[in-house]
């Protein structure tokens, strides 16, 4: 075997090799992951409905909406996903909105990047609470209806701005005093 | 559209420096920031190099591990296959084309492939959705942010050359001081961007 | 054998002295549990490769043998990062793209060429083991440091009192670079030696 | 006449009397304007937060000397300038022992470990403020409302948040919120003319700072005078940007430097996150500082051109 | 507005002391040590030797080369030694040493040539470099070598130099004020030479009665026009004297003669003017005795080779404690250790500094506020320099055009640091030339 052939070979054996355990690994955990993200997503689902605790899923107007049932098949809530642009990167939020009683019925943020001991404190419940029986129809503007954190006026700014440009389509979708 | 693209490059420059904000590129910003002219070589290989990649990165993803679902696994592997190959390809061509240009940057080519933002670059793409523009702009912004932490942190340092640096801190723990020091006023630009 | 182990723990710790394959330890070291997770990641990969890398030294053609390398080290770092996502989403979540980054950390590389493609398996788990550990306990401790004074807080638990005031810098990138620098600065003050920087490659 | 002993050091022999001693304590005086406008503003309280800031920053000096075993130089009054600009820097109700951990990271990391005076690649005050700001965001926008004493927001914040602008009056004199020393133009202006007399600082780095920052503000449709006299900008420009260490030694590098600080803060006052982007702006210029230099070698006297 | 140009300082002037006392004539002194090198250029070589009995005016070392200047003796009486002896620019140069006989003889040689019209450029050109002159500002440039420029090399303006800069120094003024005429003659005979029809005289206007004078005598020539400067140091540096007066700059590493000018001493003119008048050569000049430890400051006509100590006894000797002996001004001059060297063709004056006056403070770290780079005459960054200096970094010290620097002493004079930057500069170029001469 010559120089050439045999670094081809040895390539080739390795890719190979290496093809073939990753695609075995990805066998393993692809079930796992997709429960992981599946799990996730009901849990804050569930969070923001209260006494929800199944979902389906339904795509209406271009918007991923998910129905919060309880055990008894009764519709508790809406939940849908909406994104911010917050101090330092996009905040993505679960919103959970019944249209019965025009209120929301909670938030919660998924996921964010906002600053430390700051604007990352709009994840915390004193913040998120306050959303919980808000009317959808209120004006959502900061230091106004919105309580604010001290020192970051941003972040719960861009929180309340997304939740009350994705309620537009919303109510449209399901209005308020409409089933659902 | 333009106004996206400006956000990108302000982003990836300024607000999100992939050295000062993003923790990416460090091992070269210690190793070639002791002087600006070696920091600008370097800083222009790599832009150079970043902006191809991203290219090709969009390419692969796109036309490549997706059709074929081969995405979550292979991805790691072929990014970074393909930087160490394009690295050597840009590596030939230089040499080819302009011998002046391959020795202004061509000794710092070999120490890209291992440079973190070429490959973070290459990942992000994927996950942040960019089209075939955005990506090429993102990656020549992360290339610009690059060059312009090597150029300040290099004429800082060459100024320390006249100071009298405590001998524990002298080497990399100056350096990182003054990273440290660099990324709290890059902070300052922090909600520049909506992003 | 127990040299090439300690020698990673202290005297060539990739951090501290070597300082390489930093990028990840300024990244996540927000909290000590991201330093451990981190660290023993990093390890796995490292030891992996170290393992593979040694076993095939002679049959790895030494023109080819770069490329070998990075496709060894991509497939650990891609199973840890499936696994990651798979058992520790949250974790993973914090890591972000730190987690595939372990393929460019050079201390890896650096190991890999310098270390395992030239002496035993033995020998090359050993300096893998000490290396990866020395690696975890140094972003582990940073880790600490900057939990402590941003958080108040040590692996999760409350240990600052009510009233402490979070240094928020210490979550934020400049606290990494200024902590990583000081402790930089202790350990040559400790060892007395300047320190080296190692280059990749 | 043969057994005298002279002294044959080089030419010149002699020396215009000038001292760093004399140009630090120049300024430290000519700060004690805008000082004495804070602590009439805000009462006692700035006093003692003056006092506690200096004395930090002269001990921490005089302790990093000791421990590198090199001379200790405090006497040169170059930590006194950092600590009383970082009161001045520091919203009056800010707790001492924050002021004190601001002037110890001013002096230590923002000028012992490059190896103290002269060496430090950026402003020590500017360093202790940023770092204050970034690490206790909250008690250093907590502001004091000079008039009744309740805490209130920054002309600049009221200005970012609600549209509002401030009576120039009020502004001009610093009967306003804001930051211990920032908030009286009169004073700072009196303080920097002081200086520009004794020629202790250039008229170059204020003048295009605060000539760039008047000019973007008129094209981007904002009120210029409210910008100039609002938040850190007049005290930035006169006492900060014009750190001879840490800003460029050319005539053109001085410009540049002011047009750059100018436009960065424009860039951050008006579209970032912060309501205020003075210190970013000179601290970003103090990293440039270096680049500035080796670009801006003057031409020398009879120095052929290059075609 | 008064010419300059930009940089330079304004130190204190102190020439109060000297600039109303009339220049007074130097007892003849009763040892005279004559330096074969009072110029720049190849050293005389002596042509007497001990024993041989000489008269003023007689030529006793002879200029081989082309860039030198003879030197003549400037007593009567017998050489005594021809030996190396101390220098006042430093270490030890071959002398000739001559015993006073009293008598004051004048050479045989020496008449009076024909007035200035009938002489040809070529003779008066003769005439500047058998008298051996050269300048007398201090650095001495052999003039006769200044006014024949290489062929392709046109002159179109010769600028007197009246500004005497340094401070303390009155030489010049007074030799301005008392002889005006000569100081035009000199200019004449150099327009004359050289076929120039542009002549300046510049005066610093803290000279008016030396201005008034200078404007007196040049009433009725033509094409000799008086410039007045601005006072401020280095006004009187050659390249900064040309640029006020005319706009031009010398480019880098070249000579005045590159833009087509002369630049000349007053003195150097009223020396050439005396041996226009009586074929005198050079063997006396004015020279300002002064300073804060001297006790009847003068201005001196002085015989060269007359040894310090002999000149600052004939002002009262010293006042207090002497702590520095400057030859020159206190801006460039060189100070000296011992007081037995001789007043040389350069020597514009003695500076006595009391040992209070002696500035000898610590140098404290470099605080970057750029006071040199605007006094810096040649807009040079002195405080780089002189960094790069301290390390040794010789290359990058002559890329900063360190070569360029004239070593005035403005940077070293308004350092707040103290940092010797004028000595930095010189160190780095004496190791840049020593770089280039291998």
């Amino acid at each position: 075997m010559n120089q050439y052939t045999r670094m081809i070979v040895v390539l080739v054996a390795i890719s190979l090799a290496a093809g073939a355990l990753l695609a075995f690994s990805y066998e393993v955990t692809n079930p796992k992951i997709q429960e992981q993200a599946q799990q996730a997503l009901e849990q804050a689902v569930m969070k923001v409905i209260p006494g929800a605790e199944k979902m389906t899923t339904v795509e209406k107007e271009g918007m991923t909406l998910y129905i919060g049932t309880d055990n008894q098949g009764n519709k508790k809530g809406i939940a849908f996903k909406t994104t911010g642009s917050g101090f330092s990167g996009p905040i993505e939020i679960m919103v959970g909105y019944n249209p019965k009683e025009g209120k929301l019925t909670g938030i919660e943020i998924l996921s964010m990047s906002e600053t430390p001991g700051l604007g990352a404190r709009i994840k915390e419940p004193a913040f998120t609470d306050q959303f919980k029986g808000k009317s959808v129809k209120d004006d959502f503007i900061p230091k106004k209806d919105v309580k604010v954190i001290t020192g970051a006026t941003i972040s719960p700014a861009a929180v309340s701005k997304a939740i009350k440009s994705s309620l537009a389509t919303v109510t449209k979708i399901y209005p308020v005093g409409g089933d659902f | 559209m333009l106004k996206e693209l400006f956000f990108i490059i302000v982003s990836s420059v300024l607000v999100n420096n992939f050295v000062f904000s993003r923790f990416l590129g460090n091992c070269p910003f210690l190793g070639v920031s002791s002087k600006t002219e070696t920091a600008v070589g370097m800083g222009m290989a790599t832009t150079f190099v970043l902006t191809m990649t991203a290219v090709a990165a969009y390419f692969i993803q796109h036309y490549i591990l997706m059709p074929f679902g081969l995405a979550p696994f292979l991805q790691i592997v072929s990014f970074i296959l393909v930087i160490a190959s394009l690295v050597q390809l840009v590596e030939m061509v230089v040499l080819k084309i302009s011998p002046a240009l391959y020795n202004a940057f061509g000794i710092y080519l070999p120490l890209i492939t291992t440079n973190c933002i070429v490959l973070a670059v290459a990942l992000l793409i994927p996950l942040k959705n960019y089209n075939l523009i955005e990506s090429t702009i993102f990656g020549l912004g992360a290339g610009l942010g690059f060059t312009l932490a090597l150029i300040l942190m290099s004429g800082i340092r060459e100024d320390m050359e006249f100071g009298d640096v405590p001998d524990a801190l002298k080497g990399p723990a100056i350096v990182f001081i003054t990273a440290g020091l660099l990324a709290m006023i890059f902070l300052g630009f922090a909600g520049l961007v909506p992003l | 054998m127990v040299k090439d182990f300690v020698n990673g723990l202290w005297g060539e710790n990739p951090i501290f002295r070597a300082v390489i394959g930093i990028c990840s330890a300024l990244a996540v070291t927000t909290a000590g549990q991201n330093g451990i997770a981190m660290g023993l990641a990093l390890t796995f990969v490292l030891t992996c490769s170290s393992i593979l890398v040694s076993i095939l030294k002679n049959i790895i053609p030494s023109k080819v043998r770069i490329p070998c390398y990075i496709i060894v080290i991509a497939t650990f770092t891609t199973i840890v990062d499936l696994f990651m996502k798979a058992y520790f989403p949250a974790l993973y979540q914090v890591m972000g793209i730190f987690i595939p980054l372990i393929v460019v950390n050079c201390i890896v590389l650096w190991r890999a060429e310098g270390f395992a493609s030239k002496m035993s398996l033995i020998r090359s788990i050993a300096d893998a083991l000490g290396m990866g550990l020395g690696y975890a306990w140094a972003i582990t401790l940073i880790s600490i440091v900057r939990e402590i004074l941003g958080s108040g807080t040590l692996f999760g638990i409350h240990i600052m009192g009510a009233n402490f005031t979070h240094w928020v810098i210490m979550l934020l990138p400049p606290g990494a670079f200024l902590v990583m620098g000081i402790l930089v600065g202790i350990m040559n003050m400790i060892t007395r030696k300047p320190v080296k920087n190692t280059h990749c490659h | 006449m043969g057994e005298y002993k002279f002294i044959t050091t080089s030419s010149p022999h002699i020396h215009s009397g000038e001292s760093v001693q004399r140009i630090m304590f120049n300024v430290a005086g000519a700060l004690m304007l805008p000082a004495a406008a804070g602590i009439y503003f805000f009462g006692l309280r700035a006093l003692v937060l003056i006092i506690i800031t200096t004395l930090a920053a002269v001990l921490t000096e005089a302790i990093f000397q000791k421990l590198r075993g090199k001379p200790i130089t405090v006497w040169d009054g170059s930590a006194v300038v950092t600590g009383i600009l970082l009161a001045l820097n520091l919203p009056p109700g800010l707790p001492l022992w924050m002021a004190v951990v601001g002037a110890a990271i001013a002096i230590s990391l923002g000028k012992q470990v490059y190896g103290g005076i002269g060496m430090n690649p950026f402003n020590p005050a500017l360093i202790g403020r940023v770092f204050l700001m970034i690490t206790f965001p909250v008690q250093m926008t907590t502001w004091i409302n000079p008039v009744d004493g309740t805490t209130g927001a920054t002309p600049l914040q009221i200005m970012k948040m609600q549209g509002v602008s401030t009576d120039y009056i009020k502004l001009f004199l610093g009967n306003i919120g804001g930051s211990l020393g920032e908030t009286s133009a009169f004073m700072i202006i009196l303080g920097g003319l002081y200086l520009l007399y004794k020629g202790y600082i250039e008229w170059r780095i204020p003048g295009f700072y605060l000539g760039t920052v008047a000019i973007l503000s008129v094209v981007l449709g904002r009120d210029p005078i409210f910008e100039l006299l609002s938040g850190g900008l007049m005290l930035g420009a006169f006492f900060m940007a014009t750190d001879m260490v840490t800003s460029p030694i050319s005539r053109l590098g001085k410009i540049i430097f002011g047009i750059g600080a100018g436009i960065f803060t424009v860039i951050i006052r008006f579209y970032g996150g912060y309501p205020e982007g003075v210190s970013f702006s000179i601290l970003l210029m103090n990293a440039f500082t270096p680049v500035i230099n080796r670009y801006t070698v003057p031409r020398i006297y009879g120095e052929v051109k290059v075609r | 507005m008064l010419k300059t140009f930009r940089g330079g300082i304004h130190p204190p002037y102190n020439k109060d002391l000297t600039k109303h006392k009339p220049v007074e004539t130097a007892k003849l002194p009763d040892r005279v040590i004559i330096p074969m090198s009072q110029h720049v250029g190849a050293p005389c070589e002596p042509i007497v030797k001990v024993g041989d009995l000489v008269k003023k005016g007689q030529k006793i070392g002879e200029a081989r080369a082309f860039v030198s200047a003879p030197i003549h003796a400037s007593i009567s009486g017998k050489v005594t030694a021809v030996e190396p002896r101390p220098h006042p620019g430093g270490g030890m140069v071959m002398s000739v040493v001559i015993e006073s006989d009293g008598k004051d003889e004048l050479f045989e040689g020496i008449n009076a040539p024909k007035p200035l019209a009938e002489l040809s450029p070529d003779e008066i050109k003769n005439l500047i470099r058998e008298s051996g002159i050269v300048g007398m500002g201090g650095a001495g440039f052999p003039t006769q070598v200044k006014l024949s420029p290489p062929p392709g090399k046109t002159i179109d303006t010769i600028i007197v130099n009246g500004a005497e800069c340094e401070p303390y120094l009155t030489a010049d003024h007074r030799l301005m004020v008392e002889r005006p005429d000569d100081v035009v003659l000199g200019l004449e005979a150099i327009m004359k030479a050289t076929g120039v029809k542009n002549g300046y005289i510049a005066i610093e206007e803290n000279k008016p009665d030396a201005i008034e004078a200078i404007r007196k005598a040049i009433q009725a020539k033509d094409g000799i026009e008086l410039v007045e400067l601005a006072t401020k140091y280095p006004q009187g540096g050659e390249k900064q004297l040309i640029n006020a007066v005319t706009g031009r700059e010398v480019p880098s590493g070249g000579l005045p003669m590159d833009v087509h000018v002369i630049v000349d001493n007053a003195g150097t003119c009223a020396a050439i003017a005396n041996a226009i008048k009586t074929g005198m050569p050079l063997v006396e000049r004015i020279a300002t005795v002064t300073g804060t430890a001297v006790n009847e400051p003068k201005n001196l006509l002085i015989r060269i080779g007359t040894p310090f100590s002999e000149i600052i006894e004939q002002c009262g000797g010293f006042k207090g404690e002497a702590g520095k002996v400057i030859m020159g001004g206190p801006m460039m001059g060189l100070a000296q250790s011992v007081l037995d060297v001789p007043a040389i063709k350069g020597t514009s004056g003695i500076l006595v500094l009391a040992k209070n006056d002696v500035v000898l403070s610590e140098q404290s770290p470099c605080i970057r506020c750029a006071r040199c780079v605007d006094a810096c005459p040649i807009h040079l960054l002195p405080t780089t320099l002189g960094k790069f200096a301290e390390r040794g970094m010789w290359t990058e010290a002559e890329e900063y055009h360190a070569l360029d620097c004239i070593e005035c002493g403005c940077c070293a004079y308004v350092c707040p640091a103290h940092i010797p930057l004028t000595q930095l500069i010189r160190l780095a170029k004496n190791h840049i030339m020593a770089a280039k001469k291998k």
